[in-house]
């Protein structure tokens, strides 16, 4: 038998435009914890979406447990022992977690699915693997850790003994990304494989065994992770040395612009998502907001810009109560907003990129004048953003689905920060992009509030928040825990302030 | 002239009228009329000459052609009334219920209301377009306060239509027949000197008024701030919603002028047409020949105005296809059936066109060694 | 005593309006659950009457298999309704058309290609012949004498029992099978039914045909029972109505059912109000438009944003992202 | 496959040509276009006359398809319906040289010399359906299922129940109408609904509506009891058989169609006349069949007052307003 349990020899797929994998080769020894290192966009995804036969290879070969395989779809793959969990998990919402972790392999009695059965093989694998859920609670009222917590079950239900995990972390505390850790070393103790895909340096360190790193669809390397460091790992996923750090001078901070008193709110299926939540966001400061995903950063934006109703408190701008009021007037009042998912409110995909470019402005002069648009206007306002910004688009006329995404997002960015605001709030500015546009981003988050703008920035990505902001304020569960100092914090301070727990000796607020 | 510059000719020529955007209707028109000619085969027909007859049907004689146009004036509104809806994100099946409720109230004004000649028209035309509205605002409002789907409520709304409109005339229009009293003439459509250009047809001036409405569609859409905020939240409502734009009002809005214009195409057809409106059993169909149209036009005005003119075509010929070569006029509907259902599934054009391109590649190449 | 005799009158008439209502709602739900809309309900049922009305008169009188005939009709109707849900399937699922728009294109095609074909097969009549073998009232023995109950429930149309025993089914099959259990996960989240090697495409197939199956039975019942006859009117409606039913009932068979069943009343009783004389009150016109204002309150008031399937209208693109 | 264009284009120039136009009922409705297509054929049959029909799908088509015959030459073009009045009086009004015909509707007060007129006094006919169910009712209840409420079936409604009021005061008249001419399914509930509330004799002036009141009649018969259902038009005991048929209240359109046909074969059209056929022309009454079920004591009594009508002793009521004013 072969010493590696996967082999993917020369693989290369291409998508239209773009070459996503080129010649890949991965060799994965049984019982290691094998890394998959690469920038958003390098093609880590798609690779292992070849291996588990979800996409069919343009080239390349694949051997599992030195066999020669074919993975023509899922069923081939579980049927040669790999199991996935994807990067946006594959849960059935309404569902239970037994449900969800028997669908397609159900045990019958008679024509009727086995749900004892289910139960019962549910529990005793999540004894074994120390994997605790209840089975019986649907999906969409257990916690985002437990979900991922499903998957896995998924996988080894199936008896999968190579496991791929497809950024397990990006939605973990560091708590829980170490409990994560220590489940990935119990599995590959029982004889498991796994390849584990990140982006996160600190993470390979802790957890992996072998790393391979992937560059714009091409393998730079493939190193032991005894034998590397973080810094060298970086520049062979990025290319360059990288620095860490943006450049910025301390704040100077003004008088306060946004006031958040007590603010409750409710999700979209009713649920209480904000529980009085109270900050203060100065002139000349960057507030960032920390917490992992699904704790309310999503809707205290939607209330903030007036998108969501809020069921109690005040949000003041600077000292008027904005809360409950249209996303027009609020925007009138100098709020602009870069939302977190630009496809599905930040643009009209099918809209050129002119008119994208006066999305909230079109009723306004010089854009418009006694209800009819004012086309040159229109065009000549966009190119000037085109031209500011380095938005590369063939011209004002292309819809903005055909721009990539770091354009897209480029486009968005010029539009709200052109629109000279008092309050600027980034909801998660630089998700999905590349390290250049983000230094891009981040440079234009620093000059916003260079000129004394207040700017709120909310992201789920650490780094990002420790880099640009002054202030960092940790949410959990709809509230403000901490709000701390971002040059006197670290991260260990703000996981355990991310998972609720508030350090000792330390009082709350502000 | 040699093979290779005819080819080439004819694909530019072909290029004209096969762009992309126009390559699937076409190809889906002349499925829809394959496949009927097909079924006349199987049924013991010859669709030589039905088709024949309905040519002759349309372009046969002045009077026709005028009828033809007569026919098609009520499908431009009603494809323009769902067009409307579509561009804003909404399927409006109801025009044929505010198509009705527009013939009423146009009917009634006339009836109610004395005014000179001209201006009694338009307020009649007008009544017509805001009862269509009116009767656009009920779905409107329940899809964007209560997220109930419209296709479900505008079905029903024309069911409304239908029955409260009979129960109307018959309480306070009736006349001695089935029908509502007649309008007085200061208001109708009907223009001699149209007609007889045309044999006496009942072509009228709302075929004109539909023009209009080709041009306030393009208008309204592209050049105002209203047409922006509709089309916006059709395309993407959260970024509408985001942008500041009402979402509700967009939806409600865009149901009334859908439902506006569906109003003033059967005030057109009342005041152009009949001169009264008749209780009936049944839906006069333009409605729902109205989505077809819009479908086939891809919702540009163009598009619209062809579409109109083919299904109109298509079932005013298909009188003289029935009289002339005996095939049952439900051949028709059949054929307009099967070329929405093609141009739908755009994804089955594409795969035939592709077959037939490929074996028309290698025929091609015989050809070329022939001549 | 009167009042209680249309009671059982009630019950009995709102029963045969709701059969073809049940029958093709739950198809709906088979089709929807699986993320297919499926407008074309109203379609599949005008295939199933003209189908199961052909084969009943050519059957029954054609071929003289008697009373047996519409026992195979209501089989070819079945059939027929399947064979057109194929073009839904077709379309939607391998060619990713949009889904309304196919159902309304289909509904056309079904009303324009029944009528040709009746036309071609009864020499030019827009109706069928009168079928003379329809299905009959089962009286079931003892029950069917009790008073009121009796008539209200133990005579009607094996149609009705027919489609009580598909709800049960339904219920059966979609939340006990695992056949049921992937439908729903498909009309959920068919990404994730994919990844699990379950195949999206041909789960929303089946789906689709036996919600052809279903509404081409429920098309055949009316045509089988009250209507005794093919025409174009033989259904006007009554598959909008079984969608509305199949939404009010939160897509689920059971409540699709009930919906059903409350659309028969609305039905049921614009002839009962005037039977029992109140036509002197309402006029004829506006009884008539009775269920259809009620179908709008019912959406409008009680219904509001159901939970529809998450899936549901859009097409499922393998390997797309 | 259908007996339209029976005789092709060409030949001698001679050959009369008659057409009819049908409203959105198609030919073969079981009913008056069909009767009237009826009498078209015997008028070729008999006179070798070319005859030739088309239908319309909507309203719209009335004025075309009258036109396309009258262009194309046609002697004489009937419209047959009520429902097509205006079209008739349209095509008329703009082709004088034309000639047409219209059933069911008046137009001679419109001074249109090249229209005939016919319509029926289906009320008197109604009236002599109405004196059998009133003496044969066991239970006193009779029933009367209309299409929709239009005033030629106004007119089937109140000479009907006058006929039952004249010879049984005591006897209850339920009204029902349908809404449809096209709905057997809504005739078939109606007319369970009415027999299930003591009902046991329905007249129905329905279409195809009343198609669903015979088959709920049919479903009563095989479970034992004895219900009864008085037909309309034609002699629908031929269609469904006289086990079930009391009577029909027949309407002779396809006499009508042919009697005027023939007449401007023999140079005499009744141009701007109309003809209004009861009892007295042989336009309505009931159909030989009626003696199967129908003992000779009552049929008697029809005769006696068919005479009446005749000579003008009764004359039976056809709006509501009149109804109304004989029975209060
Ligand atoms: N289905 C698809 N169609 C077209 N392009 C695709 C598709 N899937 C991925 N791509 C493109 O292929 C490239 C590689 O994408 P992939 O998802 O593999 O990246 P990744 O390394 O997983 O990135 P991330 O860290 O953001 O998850 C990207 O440019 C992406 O846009
Ligand atoms: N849906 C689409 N329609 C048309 N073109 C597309 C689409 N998606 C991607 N493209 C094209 O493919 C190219 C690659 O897209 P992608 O989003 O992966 O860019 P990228 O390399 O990640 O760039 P960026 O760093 O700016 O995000 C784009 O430049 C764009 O032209
Ligand atoms: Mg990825
Ligand atoms: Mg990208």
């Amino acid at each position: 038998m072969s010493e590696y349990v996967v082999e993917m020899r020369g693989i290369t797929k291409r998508f239209p435009g773009i070459v996503a994998n080129d010649r890949i080769d991965l060799r994965v020894r049984r019982g290691e914890i094998h890394a998959l290192l690469g920038e958003n966009g390098a093609g880590k995804s798609t690779l292992m979406n070849i291996l588990f036969g979800l996409y069919q290879p343009d080239e390349g070969e694949i051997y599992i447990k030195g066999q020669k395989v074919a993975i023509t779809d899922p069923n081939v793959a579980n049927a040669l022992g790999i199991g996935m969990v994807h990067q946006h998990f594959m849960l059935v919402e309404p569902f239970t977690v037994t449900e969800n972790i028997v669908l397609g392999a159900e045990p019958r009695r008679g024509a009727t699915i086995d749900y004892a059965a289910a139960e019962a093989k549910v529990r005793q694998l999540s004894e074994r693997y120390g994997l605790k859920v209840d089975p019986r609670a649907k999906i969409r009222d257990i916690s985002v850790g437990m979900q991922q917590r499903v998957e896995i079950l998924k996988t080894l239900y199936r008896g999968a003994d190579i496991l791929i995990l497809d950024e397990p972390t990006a939605v973990l505390t560091p708590q829980e990304t170490r409990e994560l850790i220590a489940i990935m070393k119990n599995l590959v103790r029982e004889g498991k494989s796994i390849i584990l895909i990140t982006h996160k340096l600190k993470e390979i360190m802790a957890a992996a065994d072998t790393v391979t790193v992937i560059r714009r669809g091409k393998v730079v390397g493939t190193v032991p992770v005894r034998e590397t460091n973080p810094d060298q790992l970086a520049a062979m996923m990025v290319g360059r040395e990288v620095a860490f750090r943006v450049e910025k001078a301390p704040a100077k901070p003004g008088p306060v612009v946004l006031e958040v008193r007590n603010v409750t709110a409710l999700d979209n299926r009713g649920v209480p998502a904000l529980n009085g939540i109270s900050f203060e966001v100065r002139a000349g400061e960057i507030l960032g907001i920390a917490g992992v995903d699904g704790n309310g950063q999503s809707e205290l934006v939607e209330v903030l810009t007036g998108l969501r109703k809020v069921t109690g408190g005040e949000i003041l701008l600077n000292g008027e109560p904005i809360h409950n009021r249209p996303p027009r007037a609020i925007a009138e009042r100098g709020v602009a907003h870069i939302p977190e998912d630009r496809h599905k409110r930040g643009l009209v995909l099918d809209f050129s990129i002119g008119e994208n470019m006066v999305l909230s402005t079109y009723h306004k002069p010089p854009f418009s004048q006694k209800g009819l648009l004012r086309h040159e206007a229109i065009v000549a306002h966009a190119e000037k953003l085109i031209r500011e910004f380095d938005v590369r688009t063939p011209s004002v006329d292309t819809p903005a689905r055909a721009l990539s995404g770091g354009n897209q997002q480029k486009a968005v960015i010029a539009r709200e920060i052109d629109k000279n605001p008092v309050l600027l709030i980034a909801a998660q500015p630089t998700r999905g992009l590349d390290v250049g546009a983000i230094e891009f981003i981040h440079r234009r988050l620093i000059e916003a509030r260079d000129q004394g703008k207040a700017v709120l920035l909310v992201s789920l990505e650490l780094d990002e928040i420790l880099n640009v902001a002054d202030r960092i304020a940790v949410i959990y569960e709809g509230r403000i825990v901490d709000v701390v100092d971002a040059r006197a914090t670290d991260e260990n301070e703000l996981g355990l302030l991310m998972a609720g727990s508030r350090p000792q000796g330390k009082e709350g607020g502000q | 002239m040699n093979g290779t510059d005819r080819r080439s000719l004819q694909t530019r020529f072909m290029g004209l009228f096969l762009k992309e955007s126009a390559l699937v209707p076409a190809v889906s028109v002349v499925l829809g009329l394959a496949v009927g000619a097909l079924l006349m085969l199987a049924g013991g027909y010859d669709p030589v000459a039905a088709y024949g007859a309905l040519y002759e049907g349309v372009f046969g004689n002045l009077y026709n052609f005028g009828e033809t146009i007569r026919q098609v004036t009520p499908l431009i509104f009603t494809g323009l009334s769902v067009a409307f809806a579509f561009r804003t994100g909404l399927f409006n099946i109801g025009a044929e219920g505010q198509f009705l409720v527009g013939s009423l109230a146009a009917v009634w004004v006339v009836v109610a209301v004395d005014a000179p000649a001209g201006v009694h028209a338009l307020l009649a035309l007008l009544a017509g377009g805001l009862a269509g509205a009116l009767w656009g605002v009920v779905p409107g409002y329940l899809k964007a306060k209560r997220g109930v789907h419209e296709v479900i409520t505008t079905i029903m709304m024309n069911w409304i239509a239908l029955y409260l409109t009979n129960y109307l005339i018959r309480a306070y229009l009736k006349a001695d027949a089935e029908r509502s009293v007649e309008i007085r003439p200061s208001a109708s459509l009907q223009a001699d000197w149209l007609s007889a250009l045309f044999d006496d047809a009942r072509i009228h001036l709302g075929i004109l008024l539909a023009l209009l409405a080709l041009v306030a569609y393009y208008v309204v859409l592209w050049k105002t701030r209203w047409g922006f905020e509709l089309r916006a939240v059709g395309l993407n409502p959260y970024a509408a919603e985001y942008a500041g734009m009402d979402v509700s009002r967009s939806i409600v809005s865009a149901m009334m002028a859908s439902g506006f214009l569906a109003g003033l195409g059967g005030a057109a057809e009342a005041l152009g047409v009949y001169g009264y409106m008749a209780i009936s059993a049944i839906f006069p169909g333009y409605g729902f020949d109205g989505i077809a149209v819009a479908l086939l036009g891809g919702n540009t005005p163009l598009g619209i105005l062809l579409g109109a003119v083919l299904f109109g075509a298509l079932n005013y010929g298909a009188n003289t296809m029935q009289r002339l070569a005996d095939v049952p006029i439900e051949l028709i509907r059949v054929v307009i059936a099967l070329v929405i259902f093609f141009v739908a599934a755009s994804g089955v054009v594409r795969t035939l066109v592709g077959l037939f391109r490929r074996t028309k590649g290698k025929g091609g190449v015989t050809d070329g060694v022939a001549s | 005593m009167a009042w209680l005799l249309s009671l059982g009158d009630i019950i009995h008439n709102t029963l045969v309006f709701s059969t073809a209502l049940i029958l093709a709602a739950v198809g709906g739900v088979f089709s929807e659950r699986s993320g297919v809309v499926n407008i074309a309900l109203e379609g599949l049922m005008i295939v199933g009457a003209f189908a199961g009305a052909v084969t009943a008169i050519f059957l029954g009188e054609g071929a003289g298999w008697g009373d047996a005939a519409p026992y195979v009709a209501l089989a070819v109707a079945a059939l027929a309704g399947m064979l057109f849900a194929l073009l839904h399937a077709v379309a939607t699922v391998t060619f990713r058309a949009d889904q309304v728009v196919s159902g309304v294109a289909l509904n056309f095609l079904a009303f324009g290609f029944t009528i040709f074909m009746v036309k071609l097969l009864f020499d030019g009549a827009a109706q069928t012949t009168t079928i003379q073998h329809p299905l009959s009232e089962w009286r079931i023995p003892v029950l069917s004498e009790i008073p009121v109950i009796g008539r209200a429930l133990f005579v009607a149309y094996p149609t009705t029992y027919l489609a009580f025993l598909a709800v049960a089914a339904a219920y059966f099959v979609l939340w006990k099978t695992p056949f049921g259990l992937r439908l729903r996960a498909v009309g959920e989240h068919p990404r994730a039914a994919d990844t699990l090697g379950i195949h999206v495409q041909r789960i929303r197939y089946y789906a689709v045909l036996i919600s052809g199956a279903l509404a081409g039975l429920g098309g055949a019942s009316v045509a089988l029972t009250t209507t005794s006859n093919f025409s174009h009117s033989t259904i006007a409606g009554q598959g909008f109505i079984a969608l509305a039913a199949m939404i009010f009932g939160k897509w689920h068979p059971v409540g699709a059912m009930l919906a059903a069943l409350f659309f028969g009343l609305t039905q049921a009783a614009r002839t009962i109000i005037q039977v029992l004389g109140l036509a002197k009150v309402v006029p004829v016109d506006l009884i008539n438009l009775l269920p259809y204002v009620v179908t709008i309150l019912v959406l409008a008031g009680v219904v509001g944003r159901a939970e529809a399937p998450a899936a549901l209208g859009k097409p499922y693109v393998k390997g797309g992202r | 496959k259908n007996e339209n264009n029976a005789q092709g284009g060409g030949g001698g120039n001679k050959t009369f040509r008659v057409a009819m136009v049908t409203d959105v009922g198609g030919v073969n409705d079981n009913s008056f276009n069909e009767s009237a297509w009826n009498g078209l054929q015997k008028l070729q049959q008999d006179k070798g006359v070319e005859v030739k029909y088309v239908e319309s799908k909507n309203d719209a088509d009335y004025v075309p398809n009258l036109t396309s015959f009258v262009k194309d030459g046609y002697d004489l073009t009937w419209g047959i319906g009520y429902l097509m009045g205006d079209a008739v009086k349209e095509v008329a009004k703009k082709n004088p040289d034309a000639k047409l015909a219209i059933v069911d509707f008046d137009l001679s007060k419109e001074g249109l010399k090249n229209v005939a007129s016919v319509t029926f006094k289906e009320h008197e006919g109604s009236f002599l359906v109405g004196v059998i169910a009133g003496m044969m009712t066991k239970t006193n209840k009779v029933g009367f299922v209309g299409g929709m409420e239009f005033d030629v079936i106004k007119r089937f409604e109140n000479g009907f129940k006058a006929g039952v009021k004249t010879v049984n005061p005591k006897a209850d008249v339920v009204v029902v109408y349908t809404g449809a001419f096209n709905k057997p399914d809504l005739g078939k509930q109606a007319a369970a609904s009415m027999y299930d509330q003591g009902v046991d004799i329905i007249f129905h002036a329905s279409g195809q509506t009343g198609d669903g009141v015979f088959n709920e009649a049919k479903e009563r018969r095989k479970a034992g009891k004895t219900v009864w259902v008085i037909g309309v038009d034609k002699d629908q005991s031929l269609t469904f058989g006289t086990d079930v048929t009391l009577t029909s209240m027949v309407k002779r359109v396809d006499n009508a169609v042919y009697t005027v046909s023939e007449k401007l074969l023999n140079g005499q059209f009744p141009g701007g006349r109309v003809l209004q056929l009861g009892l007295k022309e042989d336009g309505v009454g009931i159909p030989e069949t009626t003696k199967q079920n129908v003992p000779a004591d009552v049929l008697a009594k029809v005769e006696e007052y068919k005479q009446k009508i005749i000579n003008g002793e009764i004359k039976v009521p056809a709006t509501d307003k009149e109804y109304q004013a004989q029975f209060k």
